[in-house]
């Protein structure tokens, strides 16, 4: 398989995921749209350590360690996003994200 | 063969991707994102990350979404998602020539040793593990991500919290 | 009845990754028809044909389906048993084929689909569940030589495996229309969320001593003369997290005293209320093969493996390693992982049912803990007391 | 008002601020009420039954709840409705007796003694003292035999399936009793109208000795089992703590009223047959394991009331004695013009019927006052604020039979 195959899968869930936050209205499609739009990256940044250094070796690891920790950042984003929405929902009654809008006031 | 089962991920990912965007329920867009993480984890094995590939579907599909689910259950879905933006159609219109352009400069650009088949790929997951530790140069990293979970812990359970104590009896349960 | 298709893609889903991720090693199918085949085929396609017949027909026609159904009346006979009764007896020889007269009933049992129901999830949600099953048992290595897979993530792959049930139940749950069901999904996926965390903790404690993720490698260091090789008493640490690790897994099968996702007496039947015929028993059988998968873990990674002291190293002094020892092998080993099923039924019909908060803190106020300790306290031990013995590390 | 068909047409029960403190399960501490309680929900209506495992027959009870937390409840009763008491004012007084074994089924003996006891005091009848040995003696045998399948069927509600197996082997031994005096199992009809249906067999009396020798031997198991089961105890401590006022408050009886610490037992405070000759002692809730009166009280109770009746019955087979064993009854019962009331403590608490004769074959009115109906009639007031778990367990611990809710 070619690298551009794989960046061409990422390039796609990159869209989609964007599409998603923005064309849904809901503040959980906005998360799983983040969740997309960072496994696209981490497809991206494999891909190209593996492409890179085909050899293997420290130089390959490198986009798997980069990868590992977006994930991580990924699942803090995701609690700390969650709250968040939950919170909006308990204080607006509305997942929609456009709805609170107290700092217009 | 690699084709194949790359073109099996990839159809997994990019199609649990285009559920989860035009599908009306959100509780069935969670479920195709599903698709998606598991195939991802499936081109991560094909690219020979084999250790990132089963972080992938501990932390995504057994965390991540889990968490999301959870959320659905939590809020209530908003009716006036029943019908979809145009903007959607414009974007998916976009997601595909946008792909197969990525593609096109990608593989027209000289990447290093990017041609020809690869050769097998190692167990990684013992030597991210010195890279992360024994080494020196990802340490510093390491360490930050995990007093950043710590505080994103911290931070969502406080966030979560109740924002004010409940009035006396007034609570609009 | 579109229904088998279902879990056999999703098996190849889940059974391709896996076995790429063993590498070119392959499984004995991989490698049967590697053997056959007069022009080489490139190893891709080999695992490929491996995830389609060793991970899916294979593991689920061949192994699966019968151990279940013997688990199921050994379940019922230990019940029986334990409460001054007898047990199933009619069937076959002590009715040993109950079972089977179980799963012909519920094969031509009518397949309903509530009114109300999301037609499409509640279709998949058991094919789902199974699939992980199927995935999860195609990573425990029965012997030395013996084996559908040898991960070298194996033990990391099943846990994160295992969680594709608990999106399997939650979509159980949802899609079947019942309150009662999503009642269960959620008791589920709290309970689950919050027992993984202990369960992986106190895996971690072996994975630490012996210094691999591959059941297969850790039960091959614990072979010996004595059970003194066994990491259940290498030191002080393990065998609290081998409790720990017992406990949590019965959380994540859903096993009483944990079994509030189908509390009968609470839920009805919990996720699977509306669930009939042979979707219904697809629960069953994950739930049996995931009972299995548990005890499988615990008898290679704490237990000493398909290692008893005396016998196999007599054994290999006899035969060496050959058929006989694999044999001999897989006897133990499934002894051993039987054992722990039967702790399991034991519990299960002796214990009452905890409540959702006590589950709650259970988990997160003693487990946790509990397990993290172990964990440094192990790790200290390596660190600090082995090396005075003379031990590397 | 009249009753709201669905829970959704009532207005909600407001939670009242710190979330009903009395009410609150376990020991949760403020700040983790907060976080159970904190993230904006909506209620959820559900049916508990009719067809439940745990609502012990055909009860159905409209549960709201918000996820785990039960906010309100409303029995909805009538399922298994026989019209019970119209046939008593259809059919001849003897006629009408074996239907009283239908109400409460578990504890058939028990609603034979009390009809009976009803005509009897209004025809004046006295009734033979071997009869009323044995009346006591089967009482007490139904009390032991309903007991242990309360035990058993709470054992079920709380998730251990194997005490009920274990109880169900005595309740067996307690049925062949049974069954080699009157012929039948369940239905018995065998304490009559001036007396009892005929004598015991040869032997019988020994064999109840025996029975009663292995039976505190079991009874020592069951509490091994159960009772002293740590997941069990955390279970049913301190879950629907029923106060002592407000027990009597709403007319509860039985092991319920006695769970709360009330010493109210008919057999000693309105004594009737032979019980005034009995030494026995009124088992109460202590508050042993949590609070007084809290679902653990008022099992233990039905356990501690099992080990009294052996004592009550060893006493009685000291003192039985030979004779007849039926007053003089003619065939065609005829009640003089009257109106009378007996209540007989049954397992359950008070089982009360009120007779008024117009002097006919037929009675003119035949009111049953059950003791499960009135006990369930407090479940709404104790569900709100307990969790969905719970609610089987106070569900269970109040006991109910659903063929004497409804008659």
């Amino acid at each position: 398989m070619s690298l551009g195959a794989y960046l061409a899968v990422a390039t796609a869930l990159f869209v989609l995921g964007l599409a998603m936050m923005i064309a849904r209205r809901n503040l959980l499609y906005v998360l799983m749209g983040i969740e997309l739009i960072l496994n696209a990256a981490n497809l991206n940044f494999v891909a190209f350590a593996r492409y890179a250094a085909p050899a293997g070796g420290e130089a390959a690891l490198r986009g798997q360690v980069f990868a590992l920790i977006v994930i991580l950042l990924a699942v803090a984003e995701a609690a700390v996003a969650l709250a968040i929405v939950l919170h909006a929902y308990s204080l607006f009654d509305t997942v929609r994200p456009e709805e609170p809008d107290l700092l217009r006031e | 063969m690699e084709r194949i089962a790359f073109a099996l991920f990839a159809a997994i990912a990019v199609g649990g991707g285009l559920v989860a965007l035009f599908h009306r329920s959100i509780v069935h867009s969670a479920f195709a994102l599903m698709g998606t993480f598991l195939g991802i984890s499936g081109l991560f094995v094909l690219l020979g990350a084999d250790f990132l590939a089963v972080v992938q579907l501990l932390i995504y599909v057994g965390g991540i979404l889990v968490l999301i689910l959870f959320g659905l259950m939590l809020t209530k879905p908003d009716p006036s998602e029943r019908k979809l933006r145009r903007v959607l159609l414009v974007l998916a219109a976009v997601a595909v020539p946008a792909a197969i352009l990525v593609a096109r400069i990608a593989s027209a650009a000289r990447w290093a040793a990017a041609e020809g088949p690869l050769p097998d790929p190692k167990p990684a997951a013992r030597e991210i593990g010195f890279l992360f530790l024994l080494k020196d140069a990802y340490l510093i990293p390491f360490e930050l991500a995990a007093f950043l979970l710590t505080v994103a812990l911290v931070g969502a359970v406080f966030l979560a919290r109740q924002p004010h104590p409940p009035p006396p009896g007034g609570e609009d349960r | 009845m579109g229904l088998l298709p279902a879990p056999l893609l999703a098996a190849t889903l889940l059974g391709a990754p896996l076995l790429v991720a063993g590498g070119q090693q392959g499984n004995f199918v991989t490698d049967l028809v590697a053997k056959l085949s007069p022009v080489e085929i490139p190893w891709p396609l080999l695992v490929l044909i491996g995830a389609l017949l060793g991970s899916g027909f294979f593991l689920l026609l061949v192994f699966i389906t019968p151990y279940a159904m013997l688990a199921i009346w050994a379940e019922r006979k230990v019940g029986g048993h334990i409460q001054c009764r007898i047990g199933p007896k009619r069937v076959g020889p002590f009715g040993l084929l109950q079972s089977i007269a179980d799963a012909i009933k519920l094969l031509v049992k009518e397949d309903t689909i509530p009114a109300g129901a999301d037609k499409l999830l509640f279709v998949f949600a058991p094919a789902l569940v199974l699939a992980s099953a199927i995935a999860m048992f195609a990573a425990v290595p029965f012997a030395p030589d013996v084996w559908f897979t040898d991960l070298n993530l194996g033990v990391f792959f099943i846990v994160a495996i295992s969680s594709l049930t608990t999106i399997g139940v939650i979509m159980a749950g949802w899609s079947s229309a019942n309150k009662w069901s999503l009642y269960g999904a959620m008791r589920m996926a709290a309970s689950v969320i919050s027992y993984e965390v202990p369960l992986g903790i106190s895996l971690l404690v072996p994975v630490l001593v012996s210094g691999t993720f591959s059941l297969r490698e850790a039960a091959l260091a614990q072979e010996g003369w004595g059970g003194a090789a066994w990491y259940l008493f290498r030191d002080p640490f393990v065998l609290p997290a081998f409790l720990l690790f017992y406990t949590a897994s019965l959380a994540e099968t859903k096993r009483a005293p944990f079994d509030l996702p189908e509390a009968e007496s609470e839920l009805v039947a919990g996720f699977h209320t509306e669930y009939s015929g042979m979707r219904f028993s697809f629960f069953f059988l994950e739930e049996y093969a995931a009972m299995f998968v548990v005890s499988a873990i615990g008898a290679l990674y704490f237990l000493g493996g398909w290692a008893f002291p005396g016998l196999t190293p007599l054994v290999e002094h006899l035969f060496g390693r050959g058929w006989i020892f694999n044999a001999v092998a897989i006897g133990v080993f499934s002894a051993k992982a039987l054992f722990l099923v039967f702790v399991m039924m034991w519990l299960r019909w002796t214990l009452p049912r905890i409540r959702i908060d006590q589950v709650m803190t259970l988990g997160y106020k003693y487990l946790t803990p509990l397990s993290l300790a172990c964990l440094l306290g192990a790790a200290a031990w390596e660190l600090y007391v082995v090396p005075l013995f003379g031990g590397g590390g | 008002m009249s009753e709201p068909a669905r829970a959704a047409t009532a207005p909600p029960r407001p939670v009242p601020p710190g979330a009903g403190d009395e009410h609150w399960v376990g020991d949760l501490r403020p700040g983790e009420r907060e976080v159970l309680l904190d993230v904006k929900t909506q209620d959820m209506e559900i049916n508990m039954g009719p067809q439940h495992p745990s609502t012990h027959g055909v009860l159905r009870v409209l549960l709201r709840a918000d996820g785990e937390i039960v906010t309100g409840a409303q029995p909805h009763l009538g399922y298994l409705h026989r019209c019970a008491e119209k046939i008593g004012e259809s059919v001849e007084f003897l006629q009408y007796l074996p239907y009283t074994d239908r109400y409460d089924y578990l504890a058939a003996m028990n609603n034979n003694l009390g009809y009976s006891m009803a005509v009897e005091k209004l025809m004046g009848v006295e009734v033979p003292e071997r009869a009323q040995w044995i009346r006591t003696i089967f009482a007490e045998l139904n009390r032991i035999g309903s007991h242990l399948i309360s035990f058993g069927t709470y054992g079920l509600d709380i998730g251990a399936f194997t005490p009920f197996f274990y109880a169900f082997r005595e309740r067996e031994w307690m049925m062949a009793l049974f069954e080699k005096v009157c012929g039948a199992r369940l239905t018995y009809s065998y304490i009559r109208i001036g007396g009892v249906f005929n004598d015991l067999p040869e032997g019988w009396l020994e064999e109840l000795g025996r029975f009663c020798d292995v039976f505190e031997e079991k009874w020592v198991e069951y509490n091994d089992l159960l009772s002293h089961n740590h997941i069990f105890v955390e279970r049913t401590r301190n879950v629907g703590i029923l106060p002592a006022e407000k027990a009597i408050a709403w007319g509860c009886t039985g092991p319920m009223l006695r769970g709360s610490g009330v010493a109210w037992d008919l057999r000693r405070d309105a004594p009737y047959s032979m019980y005034p000759r009995l030494e026995f002692d009124v088992c109460l809730g202590a508050g042993l394991k949590g609070t007084l009166g809290d679902c653990w009280d008022r099992y233990f109770v039905k356990l501690l009331e099992m080990k009294e009746s052996i004592r009550i019955l060893r006493q009685c087979l000291r003192q039985i004695g030979p004779g007849p064993v039926m007053a003089d009854v003619p065939k065609t019962i005829r009640v003089p013009a009257g109106a009378g009331y007996v209540g007989v403590e049954n397992p359950r608490g008070e089982l009360g019927h009120y007779i008024v004769s117009d002097g006919g074959k037929i009675s003119r009115r035949c009111r049953v006052r059950g003791p499960s109906f009135c006990n369930l009639s407090i479940l709404g007031e104790m569900m709100p604020g307990t969790m969905l778990a719970d609610s089987v367990a106070i569900i269970g611990s109040i006991d109910i039979v659903v063929g004497e809710t409804d008659r």
